[in-house]
């Protein structure tokens, strides 16, 4: 076990360097499809094993319930961005857009960032976690960058900036915590270490503890999404290449609410449930609400998809704040199929301008006759999205808002589900608009790489599966992870 | 049985119980003659996607089966989501046709909304039983507050997708945009999952409320009644028209809904009883007959390519099966004795006309009497409705080239609608069996008492309570009808063997041509100038001079106003309107971004601090 | 230690009237100096041999690579200046100054009779003038001094309250700053090249 | 089978009633004629129209179908039907019955109005349609106002609570209510004119304008079977039977016939469009009439 947990480290690391030297392209293809699987495989088994066993831990590396959930999102997001990397980077290298003698960079950025995404998840203090954080938004900022064109550094530049600043607020918030910490416990233990922290919980001091969390939130909130930080969210998801756009958009915000969980966990045991859930409440129901406007009125495909992962990431919000067992489950469940739905989302918009050579949504016509597997697989993912079922995200949706009535919240409840349904026209009206009717330009059949549909498929049958049936040793996962978080204390 | 699903919607049963069982009868018949029917419709029509529609029909039926048999909460929403989605892309099948897309869209929206008060209702109630199962949630014993909201919400909820007034602004675009067999389905099933819903709430969930539950579900009713009929009335589009009757139909169930709550409000369980019954019976009378003339509907758009009356004409010729069993479907609908509706039509006369009984004072008796006079206005319409659709389709001569050339359908299509056509006549001759089953709906359910309607016998239905009964005998009725044409018939043999002599219609001296005939348009004209204060009809008259021998040219376009689309377009324009300046918020520049962090936080701070005192 | 303390102050101070980028970037490497000297007195507190550490890194990261980098961009942009910043320098000193209140106002406020009040009132007011200097100025290069600002201020918040993080972190943090200074030079040489000027207001093609 | 001698009364009811008809129709024409001091035809005179009908060739145009031959079958069959559910010698029947049989024999009609093609024919049509859209709820009002203090729409109930009630300003309402659809549902002045075929004006007329011979003879006796049925619904809900006994029925109906008479001889015919206030009138006197009770 303890080796495997070094090898899903070092797995990326070593196939960002080869890929950095390799400048065979097709090496380059081996190296990371072997890179992938063979990380994705071992987390996977990593994560089998911990739902199995429990919680494992090896020095500064952890794997429990809530990380292993994590680590299956991250490991398959990583193994599908792969794959679908390979035929993307191929065509835009074919259009011109890019040069081929770049894509060793890309591809060594793209191991970096599996690489810092999985230390998020493994190391176990809240510090190494901050500087993991803050080292994914350095390897994503280059990616977001990578067309190198005038809205791909305005992107860039907004997003290692908001979110700098933001993470600092997170720095202050945990330095905050030390504080509390070296207070209570003294400096001789281990400083920071989210385990020691749960365990001196009750005693920590209350103040200094809610101004933490306050900087804590808002900063790691930024990295997540949340409004009215999530300024920088539709700009970098919309303007990096697209395989990294689903990455971001699936993997990396969901490693930021994991990474405030943590910490969510921490500060309930001292101060109770209420503080949180009134500040997590409130930023989950402005994120779902600020995103619907932007929905509704929205010209670029990638800004909806990047917009409808604010809202996502709401509703995981608000699915926190009522923080019932109940409903922490089906935020951890959202969290899973948020980003396996958005990520292909994702991929498939890649196809699709690529396919039609244009961002805007009034000028993508007919996908479903011009692109029959992808228009089909876009529609289907778009109805997932929405919270339809058969797919997980109704379950998901479902779970938080009927946790909300049980928790004598009906109000809220009733809120959310009115504000979703906001989002849902939305979604529903766009993706009409782009996959039926009849397509503008001469039909020509087009088709995705076969990788790609692989991992098109692969998201799909995630998906749809995970609204079915949900494998009993996964679910139990779910359930512990839910218990963690909503019982306070490992 | 139970079947785990993902927890923790922990294990999902599945229960049919009477109540079911009568939704499900109407599926399996109404869902039988579709699947016959679109052995022969869908092969001309779709040869290209025909593998997605028939999975996606057998998908639809599925689902609708699934609500009509799950019994815990969760998994009805699921099932009901899904019969949602699934009929959305049936309705969207045809997409090269923006209008299908935008039918579609509606649909999908509204019930979307609609799909946001079911889930609220449910969970509310979910909520105070602590489980999401039927079971837990018949058992509970509610405050009223809670029930009133329960009330409401699944009222707003289940009647978005009956396609109830106002909220039926989806159902004349969706249900004309789906395949036929489609359509029939829709129409004569998807909408009633609905009634099932209010059925399981009112029934099993709520209990007896108060008196205004029954109120306001008969107000909409009366609305739902009278503005869906004169729409369809007004209406060319053979579909449209067949989807607006539906508007009116799923009103006369609510009539029935309401009078049965209003009765069990006011400690009147026989009568409440047959109030529902009366409901429940039309649901099933419906389902069969609309479906029917969905069916035949379809036929003329197989054969003629056109959903315009006004192109059609001349039918009953050229697709002779087609016609008799659309015109048993139109005499059904129109509630003409010995079919179906008209069994149905004496149920929630009968009930509203009790409907005093209820209550006491002067007003209740001319609430009553104001109620059934508008049900004799909705007949009277849903008749007028139908002499034109039928008549205009079917009679005199072909108004265009589409309905010139047009053919039989095959067999199997024809067949399949007059399956219906039979059951329309069965279920208006011998309509006992399924009086019985619905009765065991009532059986054991606080606030009603089924034992009023008992079956006098196998040819009679009769009620008997306190002071107020009433008794219909359908196959009298026939008897007699059949005696009377025997006797016209002797009557016209009386003076020998009849010749028949040809002769061209007197057309005052000109040769008769399908220009003269009498059009849709010119038939619901008076209907139309009587009730121009809802209907608001606009024309436009275009002159054109024509050629040198034939003076003017007018062209005439007739448009009326649908009052209740247009309480949407204010509430559109304002949520595109706020929506546009809430965009502002995003205006690209970073040090505003930043601003923003910091703005947050220090509210954030600043309320802490409020917060902490 | 209040030396220092008088020295971050003036920087931070200063920081809000420069309009020359070379002189911002100065004015940073003193400030970065003053916290680095600032972990040396700490170190001879306390005694802790990580202290000096700390300080060099301090030193090598804050004090030298950075200003180094940034120092090479200003070269480049020749005739770039904060022209008509979006609050003018007079304006933002006054703001600095309310900080600077508030600053000692929070302490005194949250943490009555800390011994190390001054020191922390800097690093608070380090922290909103760094924030201040972000929201403010249109060059690429003020924001990111006054993101490294910022940055300083909270280091030297950790240092004052908990004495420094664990040198692990510690490390993994001057990592970080390292990685993002790199970045955002890379990105100002970006914009330079795209936009032909490194004022980020014209950064407004992405909206709505 | 006791049922089936019921169903035995009921159709010989129907036969009475049939061979009555034309004969009241007869006596409608006769008295209106009195009444505008001309000498009319004799009694009899209907009688010797369908007979002589019965013997003609029927003229049918090439544009019907099999429904425009069928339509005045079931237009018999519905009056005939109707007619045998008065309660008179049968039970009587439940009141919507009577009502929907009608509605029966105007569905068809109807259609059958449409089905030649001309416009005269369709006009007719739609207004029959328009009209019964009137009528139905003033009629359903008129009756109603007598079934709520029975508790029942059963006609036999209804006439019983008729007969032992005494005339009072309630009874008098819906009296004259229910006269009002009596005359627009029988299709006399002021609502429609039996007697005239100017094409802007005739309704009913319009819809038959196509039958000729033996299938006009058919419809002519059918309008009269309605007409006496519905006469006799009047008499016996409204009216209190002076004497009882077969006696008194034909005392009521004559009664009736004379007071359509007059009511045909003192009015004009109305336009169409003015028709919905005069239904409107009966409508709020039965509203009156249930206040009244």
């Amino acid at each position: 076990m303890q080796v495997l947990m070094y090898l899903i480290v070092i797995i990326p690391l070593v196939g960002a360097l080869l890929s950095y030297v390799q400048k065979n392209r097709n090496g380059l293809r081996i190296v990371n499809f072997v890179a992938s699987v063979a990380m994705t495989g071992l987390a996977l088994v990593l994560v089998y094993q911990t739902a199995r066993h429990g919680a494992l831990r090896y020095g500064m590396f952890y794997i429990d319930e809530l990380s292993g959930l994590l680590l299956t999102v991250v490991s398959i997001l990583t193994l599908t961005a792969t794959l679908y990397s390979f035929s993307y980077m191929e065509r835009e290298v074919v259009q011109g857009h890019l040069a081929a003698a770049r894509l060793p960079g890309y591809y060594a950025m793209l191991n970096i960032l599996s690489f810092t995404m999985v230390a998020v998840l493994l190391v176990e203090n809240l510090g190494l976690m901050w500087v993991a954080v803050e080292a994914t938004t350095l390897a994503s900022a280059l990616l977001v960058a990578f067309q190198l064109n005038r809205t791909a550094i305005e992107a860039a530049w907004k997003y290692v900036m908001v979110c700098t600043v933001g993470i600092c607020f997170a720095l202050l918030g945990t330095i905050l915590l030390y504080y509390t910490q070296v207070n209570v416990a003294g400096s001789a233990i281990e400083a920071l270490s989210w385990l020691q922290l749960a365990a001196l919980s009750e005693r920590l001091d209350p103040v200094m503890v809610k101004l933490a969390f306050i900087f804590i939130l808002i900063g790691y909130g930024t990295k997540a999404g949340l409004a009215p930080m999530h300024t920088w969210l539709p700009d970098a998801h919309s303007q990096a290449p697209s395989p990294v756009s689903g990455l971001l958009s699936g993997s990396l915000l969901s490693c930021a609410m994991y990474v405030i969980i943590r910490n969510l966990i921490i500060v309930q045991n001292t101060l109770g449930q209420a503080f949180g859930q009134y500040l997590l409440i409130g930023f989950g129901l402005l994120s779902v609400a600020i995103a619907i406007p932007f929905i509704l009125l929205q010209h670029d495909i990638k800004r909806l998809l990047a917009y409808s992962s604010v809202e996502h990431m709401g509703l995981i919000t608000l699915g926190l704040g009522i923080g019932t067992p109940l409903a922490v489950y089906g935020a951890l469940l959202h969290i899973f199929n948020h980003a396996v739905a958005k990520s292909a989302l994702f991929y498939l918009a890649g196809d699709i301008t690529q396919e039609y050579h244009t961002k805007h949504i009034l000028r993508i016509r007919g996908l479903i006759t011009a692109m029959p597997l992808t228009g089909t697989l876009f529609m289907l993912f778009i109805i997932a999205a929405v919270g339809v079922p058969p797919f997980g995200i109704f379950t998901s949706k479902m779970t938080i808002t009927w946790a909300s009535f049980a928790a004598g919240q009906p109000v809220l409840g009733f809120f959310i589900l009115l504000l979703l349904s906001g989002i849902f026209a939305g979604m529903i009206f766009y993706c009409a608009k782009m996959v039926l009717g009849a397509p503008a330009q001469p039909v020509r059949k087009a088709q995705s790489g076969a990788l790609s549909q692989i991992a098109f498929l692969l998201s799909f049958l995630i998906i749809a599966g995970a609204g079915i049936y949900l494998p009993t040793w996964f679910n139990g996962m779910l359930l512990r992870a839910a218990a963690l978080v909503s019982g306070g204390g490992y | 049985m139970a079947v785990p699903l993902p927890a923790p919607v922990g294990s999902v049963t599945f229960a049919i119980d009477a109540l079911s069982a009568i939704f499900i009868l109407a599926l399996g018949l109404v869902g039988a003659a579709a699947c016959i029917y679109a052995v022969g419709y869908t092969t001309e029509y779709y040869r290209n996607r025909f593998r997605q529609l028939a999975g996606l029909f057998n998908a639809f039926l599925l689902s609708m089966l699934l609500v009509f048999s799950v019994s815990h909460a969760f998994a009805f929403l699921i099932a009901w989501e899904l019969m949602a989605v699934v009929s959305f892309l049936l309705v969207i099948h045809d997409h090269h046709d923006a209008e299908n897309v935008r039918a579609g869209y509606i649909y999908m929206l509204m019930t979307q909304l609609g799909t946001v008060f079911v889930a609220t209702a449910f969970f509310l109630l979910a909520a105070r039983a602590g489980s999401l199962d039927f079971g837990r949630m018949a058992a509970l014993e509610l405050d009223s507050r809670t029930a009133g909201l329960v009330f409401l919400a699944s009222f707003i909820g289940f009647g978005t997708k009956a396609g109830m007034v106002p909220l039926h602004i989806w159902l004349p675009r969706a249900h004309p945009a789906a395949p036929s067999h489609v359509s029939a389905l829709m129409s004569g099933i998807m909408i009633k999952t609905a009634i099932y819903g209010m059925a399981r709430f009112y029934f099993d969930f709520l209990g007896t409320g108060p008196l205004w539950w029954g109120g306001i579900v008969l107000a909409v009713g009366v609305v739902s009644a009278v503005m869906g009929v004169l729409y369809a009335l007004m209406e060319n589009d053979l579909k449209r028209l067949l989807a607006y009757s539906s508007v009116e139909n799923i009103g006369l169930i609510l009539l029935g809904i309401g009078a049965g709550l209003v009765f069990a409000a006011g400690g009147k369980p026989g009568l409440a009883a047959l109030a529902w019954t009366a409901a429940l019976y039309h649901t099933v009378a419906h389902a069969v007959f609309k479906s029917l003339l969905f069916l035949g509907a379809g036929s003329v758009v197989f054969s003629t390519h056109t959903k315009n009356m006004e192109a059609l004409g001349g039918l009953i010729k050229l697709m002779p099966y087609t016609a008799i069993v659309f015109l048993f479907g139109a005499a059904a609908i129109a509630a003409l004795p010995p079919l179906s509706g008209f069994v149905s039509e004496w149920l929630t006369f009968q009930s509203l006309f009790l409907l005093p009984q209820a209550l006491d004072g002067i007003k209740a008796k001319v609430a009553g009497a104001a109620l059934v006079a508008v049900l004799g206005l909705t007949g009277a319409l849903a008749a007028a409705c139908f002499v034109k659709a039928f008549g205009i389709i079917f009679l005199a001569k072909p108004r265009s080239e589409h309905a010139r050339y047009a053919e039989e359908t095959p067999a199997v299509m024809w067949s399949a609608a007059g399956l219906l056509a039979g059951l329309c006549l069965v279920l208006g001759l011998f309509p006992q069996p399924l009086l019985a089953a619905i009765s065991r709906v009532f059986a054991g359910k606080a606030g009603y008492d089924a034992s009023v309607l008992q079956a006098g016998n196998w040819y009679t239905i009769a009620f008997r309570q306190a002071d107020a009964g009433g008794a219909l005998t359908p196959m009298g009725v026939f008897v007699l009808l059949i005696a009377g044409a025997v006797i016209a018939f002797a009557i016209f043999r009386f003076r020998g063997k009849p010749s028949i002599i040809g002769g061209e219609t007197w057309t005052c001296g000109i040769v008769p041509d399908a220009r003269m005939e009498y059009t849709g348009t010119g038939f619901s004209k008076p209907v139309r100038v009587a009730f121009r204060f809802i209907l608001r009809p606009q024309r436009e008259t275009l002159v054109r001079e024509g050629g040198k021998y034939h003076g003017r040219k007018l062209s005439y376009h007739l448009s009326i106003r649908y009052i209740f689309n247009e309480l949407y377009r204010p509430l559109n324009q304002s949520i595109i309107r706020v929506a546009t300046k809430m965009k502002r918020i995003q205006t690209g520049s970073v040090q505003l971004y930043i601003g923003y962090l910091a703005a947050v936080t220090i509210l954030v701070l600043v309320w802490n601090a409020w917060w902490l005192n | 230690m209040n030396v220092l303390v008088i020295v971050l102050f003036l920087s931070a101070f200063l920081l809000t009237r420069v309009t020359i980028l070379r002189t911002a970037v100065i004015v940073l490497l003193l400030q970065s100096l003053a916290v680095a000297a600032a972990c040396v007195v700490l170190g001879l507190e306390t005694s802790q041999f990580h202290m000096y550490l700390a300080a060099l890194l301090t030193i090598i990261i804050k004090a030298g690579y950075i200003p180094a980098a940034l120092f090479k961009i200003v070269g480049r942009l020749r005739r770039e200046r904060e022209q008509n910043p979006i609050l003018s320098p007079n304006y933002t000193s006054l703001t600095a100054a309310l900080a600077i209140v508030l600053a000692y106002g929070l302490i005194d406020q949250a943490l009555p009779g800390v011994v190390t009040r001054n020191a922390l009132a800097a690093a608070i007011a380090l922290l909103l003038i760094g924030l201040l200097i972000i929201m403010v100025r249109r060059q690429a290069v003020m924001q990111i001094v006054g993101l490294i600002t910022m940055e300083n201020g909270i280091y030297l918040l950790g240092l004052s309250v908990v004495k420094g993080l664990p040198l692990v972190i510690e490390f993994g943090v001057f990592l970080d700053i390292l990685v993002a200074a790199v970045v955002l030079v890379i990105l100002t040489y970006r914009l330079k090249i795209s936009f032909l000027s490194t004022d980020t207001t014209q950064l407004r093609k992405l909206k709505g | 089978m006791v049922k089936l001698k019921e169903m035995l009364l009921y159709i010989v009811q129907a036969g009475i009633i049939i061979a009555a008809a034309p004969l009241v129709a007869g006596i409608i024409k006769m008295s209106k004629a009195r009444l505008q001091n001309r000498r009319g035809p004799g009694v009899l005179q209907v009688y010797f129209d369908i007979y002589k009908l019965l013997a003609k060739d029927s003229v049918v145009s090439p544009t019907v179908s099999w429904l425009f031959l069928a339509a005045p079958y079931v237009y018999f069959a519905a009056a005939a039907g109707a007619a045998a559910l008065i309660p008179l010698l049968g039970q009587g029947a439940d009141l919507f019955v009577v009502i929907y049989l009608f509605a029966l024999g105007r569905f068809f009609l109807a259609l059958a109005s449409l089905d030649a093609g001309s416009a005269f024919g369709g006009m007719g049509g739609s207004r029959e349609m328009f009209l019964s859209v009137l009528i139905e709820p003033a009629l359903l009002l008129a009756l109603m106002t007598l079934a709520i203090n029975s508790g029942s729409t059963n006609l036999s109930l209804l006439s019983g609570a008729a007969l032992t009630k005494d005339l009072s300003l309630a009874h008098i309402f819906a009296a004259v209510a229910f006269l009002i659809v009596l005359v627009a549902e029988t299709g006399r002045i002021p609502v429609d004119n039996p007697d005239t075929h100017l094409e802007l004006t005739m309704v009913h007329e319009g819809m038959t304008l196509e039958y000729s011979g033996r299938f006009l003879g058919l419809i002519v006796w059918a309008s009269a079977i309605k007409q006496l049925a519905a006469i006799l619904l009047f008499g016996m809900l409204f009216l209190p039977l002076p004497v009882s006994g077969a006696a008194g029925i034909a005392l009521v109906v004559l009664l009736t016939a004379l007071i359509l008479a007059c009511v045909e001889t003192f009015t004009n015919k109305m336009r169409l469009f003015r028709v919905p206030g005069f239904l409107a009138v009966s409508g709020l006197l039965s509203l009156l009439a249930l206040v009244a009770q």
